[in-house]
């Protein structure tokens, strides 16, 4: 719903200074956990996100367990202080579905095959959120994969657009999400150049659409170099 | 292990069916199974609507109760879109609270609607900041046989068209329908061995990879996607299945609008 | 609790016009769900009722098996929209116990020793709820048992009595119910003439409890048939 | 294993007992156990009671507290009636929410309260539609050796006559006790072996094929029945354990005068 | 937080007549139930709680079986009407702490390697409540187990001192407790003169603390005989 | 199994280290590993902290929201402390609602909290027996490298001296800032082998057989402890612990008051 009066776009700029096709300051540390067999803290704007990867490791209970690949989890949880109104702890609807999504978004890099009866669980904690917390958290939980040493195809990078007065813009913040007219977070494999999660809200026509989807897809590939270049930092420091 | 058998062959048969053209039941790829609308068949509800595509079927109920607003929106009543799975319509669902499939339906259904604007949400402030009305959409599935939510966002916005506000029962007074603003109409789509499907049935759902739905508004607009499964889509395809879907929603609403005037 | 100054019997009859030992009209429909072994729906006056059987099948966890015989399991459940107040979804004390109870309704001509090791699932759902919701699921499970296959010596028939404005009268709905004295759902297995379901709420002298136990059991003899019939037509369909 | 084979070898040997007119404990088939009735244990609850029948051992505790009123009922008080099969009484009772047998305990009590109208619920309005008193009637048991029922409907209506209303501590003024218009006294029977056996133990519980409670007031009617089990009753049979019935109830209600007089 | 006013202390007596170093009225009674395995009924002044014993037994599920020990589980449990504010049921953080404290409390005196795989139950009811009831329940439960037969090194014996007034005081009732300054429960192996459990709540200096300790261990010499004294009787009555 | 054996093994290493009064990371028994504190690192928080104690990192922080006081306390706020053990911080914690871990955690470090009187309550009341501030200090657990309970207290100390109150956001007015009256420190030790270790590391929790946390105010005074696992402890054993721990307590006192000069 927007507030009443709010301009979100002012001589070309978005409210933050932003150019229509521009990312929010990206920041990416891998390897940040001791006890997680794989991590990656991940900041773009004021979102701050922290995955961590445990497995492949025996899956309970049995009877769940899948004879011929492993098992991924991922749950997506925000911390009680990361939003302006204290959230309730546990799980709630929104949760539910991101962690759903999410996963959906990795499974295609995964070659579970290669870990039949196991589980690999992903854990995602927004640590401070600023809209776009479920894309944050793909791409930290791509990099803490990778961290955990799990075979992948590749990386899976993941960012939103949307539209604001009138305009697609790529990466809203939480002003232009609350006061926008859509939002559409995708997830893709940059080397494959294919969408792995597509989400829209809000309304959009086919040509904003399909506008937004390549904007969106040409973020992914920037977004996929710096968590390249972490990756890479990390196992030189190694 | 003798069902998960089943389940290969069943995959596989649908999947050889497809790539030869052809589906399980006899239609076209792009067509529809045959749509049946009936509204108005709970008398507690203040609105309802029952739906049929094929043998999957859903009954939609509207309630509505007062409330107080969100305080963000002092002015504006709240919407409630909830699924229940209830294992009467699948041998898969189970009993319980919320699933991840259940949240999914809800959450995708709610999109549409509250993407598209199709409440007029300020009619239904009382007393600013105090008293507004409740809108509880739920979405009962009696029988699964693929693409829920096609049938479920039918059958939503079949029922807000039907409802009737209960004012008296609360001792207020005011107009007794919704104004319903908007219509959406929600494609689904699966891709199964680079064939696209619309309206997959059960057995199509588990041979796709991957899948699309999106909500169309009565000028074309889009008002709500969602993709579906861990198979990966390419931008072309998806651009593909925009445009069929773009078309099949104006086939649906026109299927809908007669339905809607006779059993309305 | 009795509403003032309502008067349910006028002039011999009830307020819906029926006589005291009158059933409401009874609709009954086999096989109408496509993914459940067996099904029927049933409405009594504005009852509306759906039932659906799976099964006999595999029982998790295992540890709850019987070695000698099916488990049955049966899920009364409220759509939220089938009553005037929205219901909240999910069990509540209520059908905890009406679960409870129509289970061991049935219980007696389920020929459970065919099937050890397996559980045979009944779930009912009220869709639209006027007073003898409990009975109504049991007859429209009674059917789809029979539906789905599942081997029985008989089946069951259900329907409530009770008092109002001082008289006992057959199969309340929902005013008669909300204002009268007592209420009291029976089921039985007609052709051997036994009760395998009895509650009473309310209050009624022992000569009044006698002959309301005595319509109710013509009642049932009534829905016997209606259950027959149902079930002939279904097959000779087929 | 092992302790499934204890259960037939219990049920077998109750059963033989039974077939030549015997109980476990030497009693007759139509007799209760001994009883014992002693009010107001429990200093904070507003009225308490411990009912022992044989070995079964019951707490009941009566709490007031304030509330709003149900809608449909502006002007009454409320009771909830709960119960716990807490772990600590029977090596088959297991920790965690209430299941279906805690439930039906609840609501069988429940019942008999209700249909008598035990409690002048008028009584118990304070600001009609704003404010009324909630009486929480909480049944704990202690040791299940059979009967839950008989002893927890004891339990509950003596603690209702032994509770003081708290006015003081919510700052009120009124009467201080409660309106007690009626004594119900459930009498429980079971079949095993075609007898009717009155206050069943434990293992006779678990012998037998099916059950009934009922309810009676002080005036010989009824207002509560529930028949237990998956086994099938004939209807002379139920003729007959009503009257078995209200004959044990004329005797259980001489008990509990009894004891309340010296107890209370 | 103190009433104002309120004085816990008059001419040297408590306001219920005790000295600094005395206990409330004890009484223990042993086999008190017919199910359980072992009982103690235990009042101290006016907490009366429940202690059961069941098992050794089959433990479930099977994979939270330890091979080579038993697992000893406790659940302290409030009735409902056991304190002025009815408690609702089921658990909540006061009594998941105070089981989890109460089982360690325990453990060290329960020869648990002698039955691997078995599950030893303990549940402990209170039925009225006046400070103290954690104390309570493991003194309930230590004799409960010795009437089940359990295998033990020792008893644990349990109880309380604080702080009112400015005086370390033994063995707090509610009203002390309410209006207090510190409340530290204890529990310890007589014989062995060892700490089992230690809690403390509230401010104490380091040498009121030290006086408070050897307070309460003192106490539980006491209590300890009463609980033998107890066994003692329950097995000669035999 | 293979992974209880490693268990074992680690075990034994800690325990054979200390015996040789070494420990797995090269520290003395009584020190410290290195403590990290930053302040204010939330934003959407009123208050927040991020405490590493070598591996071990926890954040905290604080929200305000508004409530009713509690009926016995009508002119104080109310502080709820809540831990969360997210299954991201050890291979060991499990999604779900708070088991006894976590419980126990929170009620320690809000113990410290409450018993030192660190925050001034009634300066949070609003409106006597209406409005007060509910201050949630929330601890959120981001790698659990062992003694959590020291990490959580100083992270919750230095949240509340970093708070803003949100007057403004909820349309009042008054001081911004905590009224933070104490500033309560915990020590933990274990006991391994006979030895008494300062601050120990998850294999050294594992290792120990019982453990104490001892909280001390500035003034020296003891305002809280918590005993833990099944081990049993010596009345002299423990006053060894009260003794070393109040000298840790000051170090660690001055090494929070020079890095929230910095960092805050």
């Amino acid at each position: 719903m927007k507030e009443e009066g709010i301009e979100l776009i002012k001589d070309g700029k978005r409210l933050d200074g932003r150019g229509f096709d521009e990312l929010r300051p990206i920041k990416i540390e891998v390897g940040v956990l001791k006890r997680a067999d794989g991590s990656c803290y991940f900041e773009m704007g004021d979102n701050k996100v922290i995955a961590a990867v445990y497995g492949p490791r025996e899956m309970h209970p049995r009877h769940a367990q899948d004879a011929k690949m492993a098992v991924l989890k991922y749950r997506y949880n925000m911390a009680p202080f990361s939003v302006e109104d204290r959230k309730r702890p546990g799980p709630d609807r929104r949760s539910v579905e991101i962690s759903k999504i999410s996963r959906e978004a990795l499974e295609p890099v995964i070659l579970k095959e290669y870990y039949p009866k196991t589980e690999i669980d992903v854990y995602v904690e927004i640590l401070q959120s600023d809209a776009g917390t479920r894309t944050a958290g793909i791409n930290a939980a791509s990099v803490a994969l990778a961290d955990a040493g799990i075979p992948m195809r590749d990386l899976v990078s993941s960012v939103a657009v949307g539209k604001i007065d009138g305009e697609v813009v790529l990466d809203l913040n939480a002003v232009e999400d609350n006061n926008g007219e859509a939002d559409m977070p995708i997830a893709m494999i940059v080397r494959r150049n294919v969408i792995t999660s597509l989400q829209m809200d809000g309304r959009m026509t086919k040509d904003e659409f399909k506008k937004g989807l390549k904007l969106a897809m040409n973020a992914c590939r920037q977004i996929y170099e710096l968590q390249r270049t972490a990756l890479i930092e990390r196992y030189s420091e190694m | 292990m003798g069902l998960e058998i089943m389940d290969d062959v069943k995959r596989d048969y649908v999947y050889n069916l497809v790539r030869g053209g052809m589906r399980e039941d006899g239609r076209g790829l792009l067509d529809y199974r045959e749509i049946k609308l009936e509204t108005g068949v709970i008398k507690k509800a203040e609105g309802s609507a029952r739906v049929k595509i094929g043998n999957t079927e859903v009954i939609v109920g509207v309630k509505l109760g007062l409330g107080e607003p969100f305080p963000d929106t002092p002015d504006k009543g709240v919407i409630i879109t909830n699924a229940e799975l209830v294992p009467l319509a699948s041998p898969e669902f189970e009993p319980g609270p919320p699933n991840e499939d259940s949240v999914q339906l809800a959450r995708v259904v709610d999109r549409g609607i509250r993407g598209s604007e199709a409440i007029d949400l300020g009619e239904l402030c009382i007393e600013e900041g105090e008293k507004v009305w409740i809108v509880f959409i739920d979405i009962h599935v009696l029988d699964n046989d693929g693409n829920l939510v096609d049938a479920a966002t039918l059958g939503a916005v079949a029922s807000l068209l039907n409802t009737r506000i209960p004012n008296e029962r609360y001792g207020l007074t005011g107009k007794d329908t919704l104004d319903i603003q908007e219509r959406p109409v929600a494609v689904t789509m699966v891709e199964i061995g680079g064939e696209i499907l619309v309206d997959p049935s059960y057995n199509e759902e588990n041979a796709a990879a991957s899948g699309l739905t999106v909500i169309f508004n009565e000028d074309g607009t889009i008002s709500g996607m969602q993709k579906y499964w861990s198979g990966s889509i390419g931008e072309e395809e998806i651009m593909k299945m925009v445009e069929i879907g773009a078309e099949r929603a104006e086939e649906l609403r026109r299927e809908f609008q007669d339905q809607i005037k006779t059993g309305g």
